[in-house]
């Protein structure tokens, strides 16, 4: 198990994609009413658009550096979820194909590096940060928990490990704050109570991409 | 839900198309719902757009004079970083493109995601943000100020600027000056009905109207029974020569109609701002009335004032020649 | 009610105020309730005007290339003699004066009262009367076919013929020629609401529109229940091309809305329209889409065609510089 | 009695005027109802509109011709009675101004005349006939019947008086009438068994002349 090596390719990410699409579609009513309460209830929606068109054109994205790869996603994503998701995640993946670059396999440390630069941009994109109630919180939480195992020299399979247990914790953490961005922000209540939606479907990525490359290890 | 509509999913596109028929000068690039100038020039570009139901904005503004290219989201939603990325595109005429976007959290986003993809095309983009409505701090979808119709002041002065010639720096500037002078402060009367939706966005009272409502049935800051012309406009006045730290005592005025609201009484409501506004020894130089930037079929009107000085004169007098803009 | 009013006994002047106030190229009669240009110049004189509540018209077309006076009754009343004789020496230059009446019962004696008056202080003076609307023979105000928006049409071309010098009786020919080559067909979804009378003029089940109703609610000929705008289309195609006995193939086309209908709506059923008069091969010259003649808040539209001719095509491209209609 | 002479002049017709005001003024009710059941309604205030306005100006309507005083008239009458019956009258007097000229008096072929022409024309600017239902029908037996005692060479007095009852039962055949001008035209019963409220302040015209005409005779 301690011989375990993150190489995250290409052909594991539409994997990977697959098993979110999977888990969307289940989660279906949950994350329209988890939207309805803070926001505009358009969530599941816009997001089942953006990928559903993704997995279509899957064909395209195969056989390619991950930069080229991440790019065509964040424009595909960017075209077709719409909302501030479809922005925020085009503007993450746009972000994360610069840092990739012509690389066809990612290690450990350029999988948290992709993953920064993606947090980094939609923090950019959306003027926001961590403890605003937002699909941040989540990606934030992952993002540290790895780094810090990732400068304890942590094998490959702790860091993935603390990767989806940040990212879950930061999820978790958006039940009890007020919203400062997005629709929530406008509520009397300011979302006080409920996970946000976006916090949400971005574990559900999370969550995917962990377990299928841990699947791997197997 | 009455409305001359074949489908909800289909108004964009199906009115893009009329307005492409019925104006020859302009094109209109499906899918990333974009009506653009078909005569291109050397020039600076000006790209505006927001979601649509807003008509004649932003499409109607295109042409000689105004903007070289308007794209278009769904209804009151915001369009995608990919259909603005067109508009930019066909807006570029190699000396810079900017970006004129009202202040709406989905409208920045996506215009500055757009930005940055046609910059790494090589285009040099650069944009500004109208936030006019003097109205509420902060709104249901914007942090700040929201952007309303003072933004066709905007497109009239800066699109006067580049056809010049000016630099992209220059046109900026005098946008930005531009959007320093502009106070708009609305009032509305019956809600609208989102295509989509099929139902009332918001409900008044049979004799309530409110007082600073958005564009979108965004909640204002007060509601009130109906009250004649003349209190009306000094709603809208005051608080917008309140909001001015200094003036020149010369404004153009636009008395904006939200939709479905008479020209009859946005004449009227003009002449009672007129009215108002000679009490603050402040002289109109230009006025505007009619329907600039609406609300679907709301009832109600908005009032901008742009305090003007002599650059900014010689800009609004500079001809155009677009579809809702002409002169 | 809800208007942005102050009285109903004074939106006339009110509004009339405010058009002069806003565009100082105008200049406002009190009491005669006339809109004439300021500029007066050796030409024959074109007059139009009728009740008002059909904004922009008749005043919001006064100016260069159309008319030089518009005479505005009370809301949906025929003015009085004395106005229109008011109009028309407004309008004279010394070359007579033609007014342009709508097939209204009131209107025409009205107007034809006033022709006489003119005549007997020495103003030459002939009338044209337009009845572009296909929709009903006879009408509550009118005997043979009402005149609506087509008459915009005839502003247009009159005003460029008389703006070449032209003598009356070649503008008054030019007029016929045009009004001969005009109709019209409306539709509409809502009532309005007379200011006077503050309750809905008549009313339209929930789902309800009808096809055929005149811009005073006069009854049209069929109600039915909402349609798609492709079929809301057919409705008013159909029974101009019919009425049109022969055709040259090429027409301008004007959708017109009648005062609450958003833009959005007005464009796609001119794209509707378009499609229909391809499968009938006749080209569109020219297009208007946008609110020409009103009926206060009546959400709906009108369809007009104009079957042209090269004399039609020049004069309906001549420049024109109206409140209402520029270019 | 057979000596009576009539002289009309512009004192009388000033009389008559306020006669005629008196009488409407009683009448309101009566006159709205009857234009509010085949019309719109608006008969009575209109006609009360213009009738006060001139009623009020009575001086400048003293001492002058006939010519001049029904020119003025008819102006005012024009510009405020408003409505189809504004227009009608204006037409009215406009005309019968031609016709009496600068006479200082009118004697009863000249009132035959002018009233003659006061007829035309409302025929010519309503492009109506005798049997449209409309104010026409009263002046136009009124009319008839003084021209035909006229005719017979009768004395004044019962020219006179032909003019009143010929009137009278030109306004009552108007019950009967389908209308086919005015507004009752587009009415489904076209206001049959309904007086025309035109054709009954005619009548209230032709009577307040006539009385004041005989006022003179006792
Ligand atoms: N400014 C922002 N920065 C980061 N995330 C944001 C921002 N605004 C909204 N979000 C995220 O987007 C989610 C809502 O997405 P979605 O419903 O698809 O778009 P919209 O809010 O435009 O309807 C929120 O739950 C939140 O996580
Ligand atoms: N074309 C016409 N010719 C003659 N008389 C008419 C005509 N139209 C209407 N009238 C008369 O006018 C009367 C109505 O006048 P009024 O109510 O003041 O005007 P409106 O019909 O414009 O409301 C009718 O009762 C009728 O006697
Ligand atoms: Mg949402
Ligand atoms: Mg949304
Ligand atoms: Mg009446
Ligand atoms: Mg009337």
């Amino acid at each position: 198990m301690m011989s375990f090596q993150l190489k995250l390719t290409n052909e594991q990410y539409l994997l990977y994609l697959e098993a979110f699409m999977k888990k969307l579609e289940k989660e279906k009513d949950y994350i329209t009413q988890l939207d309805s309460v803070t926001g505009d209830g358009d969530h599941w929606v816009n997001m089942d658009m953006g990928f559903r068109k993704l997995i279509d054109q899957k064909s395209d994205l195969e056989a390619v550096t991950f930069g080229e790869m991440f790019k065509k996603i964040g424009m595909t994503i960017m075209s077709t979820v719409g909302g501030s998701s479809g922005v925020l995640y085009g503007s993450g993946y746009i972000r994360a194909a610069q840092t990739v670059g012509d690389l066809q396999e990612l290690d450990a440390a350029k999988l948290a590096d992709m993953l920064q630069a993606f947090l980094n941009a939609i923090m950019e994109r959306g003027k926001a940060k961590p403890g605003d109630k937002t699909m941040i919180d989540t990606l934030h939480g992952g993002v540290e928990s790895m780094r810090q195992k990732l400068a304890e020299n942590a094998g490959d399979a702790e860091v993935l490990r603390a990767l989806k247990s940040g990212a879950l914790a930061g999820m978790e953490s958006t039940k009890e704050m007020e919203a400062a961005k997005g629709r929530a922000y406008y509520q009397t209540n300011k979302g006080v109570g409920n996970l946000d939606p976006g916090a949400v479907t971005m574990y559900y990525q999370i969550e995917a991409l962990v377990d299928v490359l841990m699947s791997d290890q197997r | 839900m009455k409305k001359i509509i074949n489908h909800p999913d289909h108004v964009v596109t199906e009115m893009l198309e009329g307005i492409a028929l019925a104006h020859p000068e302009v094109v209109y690039f499906k899918e990333a719902e974009v009506i653009a100038r078909k005569e291109k020039s050397i020039k600076v570009g000006l790209v505006s757009g927001g979601g649509s139901g807003h008509e004649p904005s932003h499409a109607g503004y295109v042409g000689k004079g105004m903007l070289d290219a308007a794209v278009a989201g769904n209804v009151f939603a915001s369009p995608s970083p990919d259909r603005v990325l067109k508009g930019i595109q066909e807006a570029n005429g190699g000396k810079g493109v900017l970006l004129i976007i009202k202040n709406y959290s989905g409208d920045i986003m996506n215009f500055q995601m757009a930005q940055e993809l046609a910059e790494m095309e090589g285009i040099e983009v650069d944009h500004v943000v109208v936030k006019d409505d003097v109205a509420v701090p902060d709104s249901t979808y914007s942090t700040g100020r929201r952007g309303i119709a003072g933004t066709v002041f905007v497109h009239k002065v800066a699109g006067a600027k580049a056809e010049t010639g000016a630099s992209l720096q220059e046109v900026k500037q005098v946008a930005e000056k531009t959007i320093a002078n502009i106070r708009s402060m609305g009032m509305a009367m019956s809600s609208c009905v989102l295509p989509g939706v099929g139902t009332p966005s918001f409900t008044l009272g049979a004799d309530e109207i409110e007082i600073g409502m958005g564009i979108h049935g965004e909640p204002g800051i007060e509601k009130s029974p109906v009250l004649p012309a003349k209190e009306i406009a000094k709603k809208l006045v005051e608080p917008i020569l309140n909001d001015f730290e200094k003036m020149s005592g010369e404004v153009a005025v636009m008395v904006n109609g939200l939709g479905a609201t008479p020209l009859m009484e946005l004449y009227i409501l003009f002449k009672e701002v007129t009215e108002l506004l000679k009490q603050h020894d402040i002289s109109i130089y230009r006025a505007y009335v009619g329907n600039f930037m609406t609300a679907l079929e709301m009832s109600g009107a908005s009032l901008t004032l742009l305090n003007l000085d002599e650059e900014l004169k010689a800009l609004l007098d500079a001809p155009c020649q677009t579809p809702a803009m002409k002169g």
